[in-house]
């Protein structure tokens, strides 16, 4: 009972970022209606924000600390950082600790930037063009994007930890009358969850409650119809995708401390996320949040060791079976809609 | 005993009723036309004869066969071409090629892994094909981009890859829909020609009643997914029960 | 010739005398120059050439005609790998069972794969296909491990049976062989500073390759491929024409999988391992870019974009900074530097850089891939000339592929 | 390595080039991958030799790769007679004077694995029949190790394998043409086992995460049956998928299942993220069976490590070399070990050049590259059959892991293996791992039969 309990809480967490990438991924198809096949790269810059911003942080000058040596045998420098002159240690370190989630505000301006750039330089010109050429071209970004961060920060992971006071777990099992240590769970990947909860009530709230919302859902319904009423329709798609590359930008961002962030993170998603999107829908948004939670939990439960040894190797394909189970007996996934993406 | 029969055919999407025990008879070598107001259910029963619904109740037998099940491919081959409302026609494929898919589809059946030998080797099916369209005055366009030809073209195009078929039915879905005076007057002539010069039989969908009463020998009025009546033209005219059909849907 | 018209016939010959003809052809440069960095006529990456090229041919069968993108083509190679090295190692080291063998085995899962990813189309097809291939892989690598050797993949060994072989010499390895020629052996010409290689292996792949090629073209000419073409345009037409979309799709789907199985064991033919990377989705998404990159649909393209992408792979990856200073060193020291600086993030281990912005370019500015190009070119230098619009009738320009 | 010298090379070359292209045009035929005359594939023709460097440069371990470069290029110009001369100083044997291989010039070419098989095998190949490359050397994975391992077999080269942990590629994949300086599962268990019974006890339940390919079955089955001898208990052994990002489902359910011990038998960006998350847990907060929790990284690279962070602080693992040998350092039980010259000579003349210390795959690169020339300069020849018998028991020392064998039988360095843990008080970013222990070689040294496979015979190409 406590080991299922804690499968479905865990689950719930790896489907929250399962699902925000995925709702930025639907977004943009379902408004722009254009295969993004660098949305994963968009993640991955959004990890990378946090990252510069540890780095811009932790810019330091050198003293030179004679009692020590380094490792060829000459007195050790030890950086100091900046902000240490700046605020004193104290200060300076609990501002360098809490990098990541300060990283939220450094972050959305630049995404913005990157997807305003992004539809208004490229996908723009792709919005009649087959769905071939979009995932061509979208995957050739993609690889652009993610060898550009290769060349400024190496090909390995670059640890990008949580503020201490996020550290450790939550003993679930304690409150809940189970024995200690049963069923516990990260503090952060708490956060995570609350935050990705919160994306995702915003991007709905701001789709249902806001006239500009009320249009791109009319838009994503009937592209044309709203096209034909003069309303001026590209305008709100580019915001859109700029909201897009701010929500998988925050996923990204927030992802830091869970999984180190390094270059190619934005790939190892790519497929997954599209899985997801397909599984909840082609376009539909709740399909997305969906089909995130929903494949989060089954690939949860199909790591259990009791599950392994029943079925060898289900934690390597659950997520495909999954797929190929909804889509032949749901042919357009979860909650998509007829004529999307069938041609 | 006419060539198709539809008997007792009902169909329910969720709750709403789009068609209830219609009963039909089209005769062989005739026109029949199925006209009604928006929403009466005339696309609705044009599915149901092709194939693509399957109506839940009744039976529809062409030439003593029962279609219903079958697939729309296998309902084309028992002899029964569609004309759409808007052509359906290969666009990216020259307008030869349009027409000899559906001779290759005559004589092949519905599959056959025809791959090594030529399609431009094929004399008999090309003779076949430029037959066709010497008859519907294409054989110039032949090495024309269907997709690049004006939408009377495209109607003739549609319809002479049924007619190269030789098929025993022809359904029409409301044929001049979108048409102008012209291109309207065209399509009938072209189907007063075909009417004459060949043993087929035509069902045809229409809403525009010049065209219908140009063409048809025997006319059924479709309201409310059921049949309300099935006459000759002439006697359809004046019928209170259409008049009043019509009027109470027209504005 | 051949049941071709004139045109096919003049693009199977200019295809068959430049595959013959492609020791020479590829390697332009005098050995020892500063230029033979990029001669690309040895025997490995002249195989891959002609291997991908069958690959992206057959990719092109399903993709180009009936528009059906597959994202899991790969596992049908992989398979097919699998297959003939099983044949290698239980029955004999002669190539041709093991090819057949691997065609065979490929026919038969893309069937089983393809039989279920055609109840959907668009996307949902794709994705199915996906993951499709992603099983394989993973299963491949882990769970099937006693059936693939995992992640170190399979060899042939000493100790295999190989029934139909006589027990080797002692100190010899198994090679791959045809009736007795092993496919690594090789004649060289050396002419001036030139140095040609001619390998036996690529020669049957290219003869393979040719008559995948000439298949190919046949299929498209076929009243089958007309009828995956109407597919492509207008399904619900051809349905109503009174013919089965399905069977046309599945036959398509096997057809290019048996292509992707061919071209798997000829992969184990000219070089005999074979690993579970070779499935995994990135494997699958190459031959779509390969397909796109040289225009899909033609007839030639996928062999070109097959050559373009394995050319990158091989030669521009290993320029190195110490030859891009060998290049410049007339320089002055600090444009030198200055220039190798400029090059460095795009070449060497900066190719799959190099690689990106090439696809988005010819994406952006060359929607028809490599076959738009040349006809462009053509049309600019052929003005005066009949404008040839057919496509593959367009002759293969200066790019470093058969 | 100096501009003016590359400036020259490139004059040379250019210039030969021309010579050639003027000489009369002589037409010869040669079966190739034999070299006729001189009976062995790639026969160094005139005053260069040519070796091969197959390393990954893109794909997740290209920094590991960037590193094994870095040492292959100072290995040839140490090769040459450049720099300080680095490891030949303290090298036991010295048949390597500054002038190259066996009088000829070293060059090299380089290439891409991508860490995948068929692409490593695909430059290798290149580097054969393109390059003339004589022997090859590099890689970051077991499984390109094995299969480039095949390929030179079968082409008739030397294969010095890089950074290989997997017992299979001097065990059941061995191969007559193959050698490797890397140390391997069965040892990480065997040197891992006593120091943890030492510093954890003998009463301890283990549970296993790993990854599901060959290299984490051998290094699990190494790491059970070793400490089981000591008296621990495997609770559970998971298998996790390679391409697995998040590992926090795998290391949720460890505390339930009653383990104390959590052993990852993982590598490079598993094992940062499967590390980070089992931290992120807590899991080495907790107490259970009234014991601290504890975390074991079978394999440590310090590259990768640096992923982790400060994860892995006080984390036991095995690594083939550390760069703190160079200066000598007091294990936490007291023993003094004293800096070893071999390091000392290999930390300075690598970090002079880059300004950093060299990894563990930076040095048994190096090393590679070195054993090879001085096989080759004692068998007075570039055949790989003359090279092997060479190398086969050849004993040395001076190379940073004290004396060393490389067994016959199987072409494996038998060494001594450091027992490592993650840093509590790092002074740098390099300063990551303390030494341990030191494990005698004798400690982890096998027979060579128990993993099957067969050598053959070497091959010198047709």
């Amino acid at each position: 009972m406590d080991a299922i309990l804690l499968q479905i809480l865990n689950g719930l967490d790896k489907g929250s970022a399962y699902a925000l990438i995925a709702l930025g991924l639907t977004l943009i198809f379902g408004t722009l209606g254009v295969v993004n096949f660098a949305h994963g790269a968009l993640f991955m810059l959004g990890a990378f924000c946090a990252v510069t911003l540890n780095r811009i942080l932790t810019l330091s000058h050198e003293v030179v600390d004679e009692t020590r040596t380094d490792f060829l045998g000459n007195p050790l420098k030890v950086d100091v950082p900046y902000v240490y002159d700046i605020l004193g240690e104290a200060a300076g370190n609990a501002v360098i600790d809490w990098s990541v989630p300060l990283a939220i505000l450094f972050s959305i301006p630049i995404m913005i930037g990157v997807g305003y750039a992004m539809e208004r330089g490229l996908i723009k010109h792709f919005y009649k063009r087959p769905h071939a050429d979009q995932i061509l071209v979208t995957f050739g970004l993609a690889i652009v994007l993610q060898e550009i961060i290769k060349y400024f920060f190496g090909a390995n992971p670059i640890p990008t930890p949580a503020p201490a006071a996020f550290a450790g777990s939550f003993d679930f099992g304690a409150m809940l009358g189970f024995d200690p240590n049963t069923i516990i769970y990260p503090y952060w990947r708490l956060v995570y969850f609350a935050f990705a909860m919160i994306i995702i009530a915003a991007v709905f709230a701001f789709l249902q409650f806001t006239t500009f919302g009320m249009v791109v859902r009319a838009g994503m319904a009937d592209r044309e119809t709203v096209g034909l009423l003069g309303i001026d329709i590209d305008k709100r798609f580019t915001v859109m995708f700029a909201i897009a590359a701010v929500v998988a930008g925050l996923a990204g961002v927030m992802y830091g401390p869970i999984n180190a962030p390094n270059y190619h993170m934005g790939m190892d998603f790519l497929v997954l996320s599209f899985v997801v999107v397909v599984v909840g829908g082609m376009g539909s948004l709740p399909g997305a949040v969906l089909a995130g939670f929903l494949l989060g939990i089954l690939e949860s439960f199909a790591s259990m060791a009791g599950v392994l040894e029943v079925l060898p190797g289900i934690n390597q394909i659950i997520i495909y079976l999954v797929a190929i189970t909804i889509l032949l007996t749901r042919p357009r996934g979860l909650m998509g809609r007829k004529g999307v993406m069938e041609d | 005993m006419g060539i198709l029969e539809v008997k007792g055919v009902g169909k329910n999407f969720g709750g709403l009723k789009a068609l209830s025990d219609v009963n039909l008879s089209v005769q062989e070598n005739t026109v029949h036309a199925i006209i009604g107001p928006n929403g009466a259910g005339k696309s609705t029963l044009l599915n149901c004869l092709v194939g693509k619904l399957i109506p839940d109740t009744g039976s529809v037998m062409f030439d003593g066969q029962s279609v219903l099940g079958r697939k729309p491919h296998e309902i084309n081959q028992m002899g029964i071409s569609r004309v759409f409302q808007t052509p359906e026609i290969f666009g990216d494929l020259t307008v030869m090629e349009n027409v000899l898919i559906p001779c290759f589809a005559k004589r092949d059946g519905a599959f056959e892994l025809n791959a090594i030998s030529a399609v431009s080797g094929q004399n008999d099916m090309k003779e076949k094909a430029e037959g066709i369209l010497r008859d519907v005055n294409m054989l110039d366009k032949r090495n024309m981009h269907a997709a690049a030809m004006s939408r009377g073209d495209k109607r003739r195009l549609e319809m002479a890859m049924c007619l190269v078929q030789e098929p025993r039915m022809l359904l029409l879905d409301e044929p001049t829909a979108g048409m102008a005076r012209a291109d309207t007057n065209n399509t009938i002539d072209l189907l007063k020609e075909i009417k004459e010069q060949r043993d087929i039989t035509i069902a045809i969908i229409e809403h525009d009643m010049h065209v219908v009463f140009s063409l048809a020998d025997r006319i059924t009025v479709l309201a409310q997914g059921t049949p309300l009546v099935e006459d000759l033209p002439e006697n359809i005219k004046g019928h209170p029960k259409v008049r009043e059909a019509y009027l109470g849907e027209a504005h | 010739m051949f049941g071709l018209d004139a045109k096919d016939t003049r693009l199977v010959l200019i295809v068959a005398v430049l595959t013959m003809l492609a020791p020479f052809i590829l390697n332009p440069f005098p050995e020892g120059s500063e230029l033979a960095q990029f001669n690309a006529g040895y025997p490995d990456l002249m195989q891959r050439f002609v291997i991908f090229g069958i690959f992206a041919i057959g990719f092109n069968i399903l993709f180009g005609l009936t528009g059906y993108l597959s994202f899991g083509h790969a596992a049908f190679l992989g398979v097919g790998s699998y297959a003939a090295i099983w044949m290698m190692k239980l029955l004999t080291m002669n190539v041709v069972p093991a090819i057949f063998m691997a065609i065979v085995i490929a026919g038969i899962f893309s069937l089983f794969v393809g039989w279920i990813s055609l109840r959907r189309t668009g996307i949902y097809f794709s994705i199915l296909t996906l993951a499709f291939a992603q099983m394989s892989f993973a299963l491949a690598y882990s769970v099937l491990t006693p059936l693939t050797g995992g992640e170190t993949g399979l060899q042939p060994k000493m100790a295999d049976p190989r029934i139909l072989d006589g027990s080797l010499a002692e100190g010899t390895t198994p090679r791959a062989n045809l009736f007795g020629l092993q496919m690594s052996s090789s004649y060289e010409l050396s002419v001036g500073g030139w140095l040609f290689t001619f390998n036996a292996g690529y020669y049957l792949a290219a003869v393979v390759m040719l008559i995948a090629f000439y298949i190919s073209i046949r299929i498209f000419r076929s009243p089958f491929g007309m009828m995956l073409r109407a597919i492509k345009c207008n399904q619900q037409r051809l349905n109503y024409t009174g013919l089965n979309s399905k069977p046309y799709t599945l036959a398509a789907f096997v057809i290019s999988g048996m292509y992707a199985g061919l071209a798997g064991g000829l992969m184990v033919a000219m070089d005999t391992q074979v690993g579970p990377e070779r499935m995994f989705w990135t494997a699958s998404g190459e031959v779509v870019l390969m397909t796109i990159l040289g225009g899909a649909g033609t007839l030639i393209g996928p062999v070109l974009g097959a050559g373009m992408i394995k050319y990158m792979e091989n030669i521009i990856s290993k320029i190195n900074s110490t030859i891009l200073h060998e290049w410049f060193y007339w320089m002055p020291d600090g444009l030198e530097d200055f220039v190798v600086a400029m090059i460095y993030p795009f070449i060497g281990k900066g190719w799959h850089l190099t690689l990106g912005i090439m696809f988005m370019l010819v994406v952006i500015f060359l929607p028809g891939g490599l076959v738009e190009g040349g006809q462009r070119i053509a049309r600019l230098f052929g003005k005066g000339k009949k404008a040839e619009t057919d496509e593959g009738g367009t002759k293969p320009s200066s790019t470093p592929a058969e | 390595m100096s501009k003016s010298d590359i400036s020259r090379r490139g004059v040379l070359r250019t210039g030969a080039a021309v010579g050639a292209g003027l000489a009369t045009p002589t037409i010869f035929t040669s079966q190739v991958w034999g070299g006729g005359h001189t009976g062995f594939t790639n026969a160094p023709q005139g005053d260069t030799v040519t070796l091969g460097f197959n390393v990954p440069q893109s794909g997740a371990y290209a920094d590991e790769g960037a590193d094994e470069l870095r040492a292959y290029e100072l290995a040839v110009e140490h090769l040459n007679g450049g720099g300080d001369g680095g490891m030949l100083n303290t090298f036991s044997s010295k048949t390597i004077d500054g002038t190259g291989i066996l009088g000829k010039k070293v060059e090299y070419v380089t290439g891409d694995t991508q860490t995948k098989s068929d692409a490593a095998r695909a430059s290798a190949r290149s580097m054969i029949e393109k390059d003339g490359a004589i022997m090859i050397t590099g890689g970051s994975s077991s499984g390109v190790a094995v299969a480039v391992q095949a390929l030179c077999q079968e082409a008739g080269v030397i294969f010095m394998a890089g950074l290989t942990h997997s017992n299979d590629t001097t065990g059941k994949d061995k191969k007559a043409n193959g050698f490797r300086h890397f140390f391997n599962s069965y040892m990480s268990g065997a040197a891992l086992a006593p120091v943890l019974a030492k510093a954890y006890g003998t009463d301890r339940k283990a549970y296993h995460l790993t990854a599901d390919y060959n290299w984490g079955y051998t290094t699990q089955e190494a790491v059970q049956t070793s400490t089981e001898a000591l008296g621990w208990e495997t609770v559970n052994n998971v298998l996790t998928p390679l391409t697995q990002t998040d590992f926090s489902s795998y290391i949720a359910p460890v505390l339930q299942s009653g383990a104390d011990v959590l052993v990852l038998n993982h590598y490079g960006g598993n094992m940062v993220n499967s590390l980070t998350n089992a931290v992120q847990f807590g899991l080495r907060d907790k107490m259970v069976n009234d014991k601290n929790f504890e975390i074991i990284v079978p394999l440590y690279s310090r590259l990768m490590a640096k992923g982790a962070g400060a994860n892995v602080k006080g984390i036991f693992g095995s690594t083939n070399w550390h760069w703190s040998l160079a200066q000598g350092f007091t294990t936490p039980d007291g023993t003094e070990v004293a800096p070893d010259a071999g390091s000392a000579a290999f930390v300075k003349s690598f970090g002079e050049k880059y300004g950093f210390p060299p990894s563990q795959a930076a040095h048994t690169c190096y090393c590679q590259t070195l054993l090879y020339a001085d096989a080759v300069n004692r068998a007075g020849s570039f055949n790989p059959c003359a090279v092997g018998e060479a190398l086969k028991d050849f004993e040395f020392d001076g190379l940073g892991n004290g004396p060393t064998l490389y067994r016959g039988d199987d072409h494996q360095c038998f060494k001594d293996v450091l027992v490592v843990r993650g840093k509590e008080n790092p002074t740098s970013e390099f300063d990551l791992l303390e030494v341990v222990e030191v494990t005698p070689v004798s400690q982890v040294t096998y027979d060579a039969s128990i993993f099957g496979g067969d050598l053959g015979t070497c091959n010198p190409g047709a």
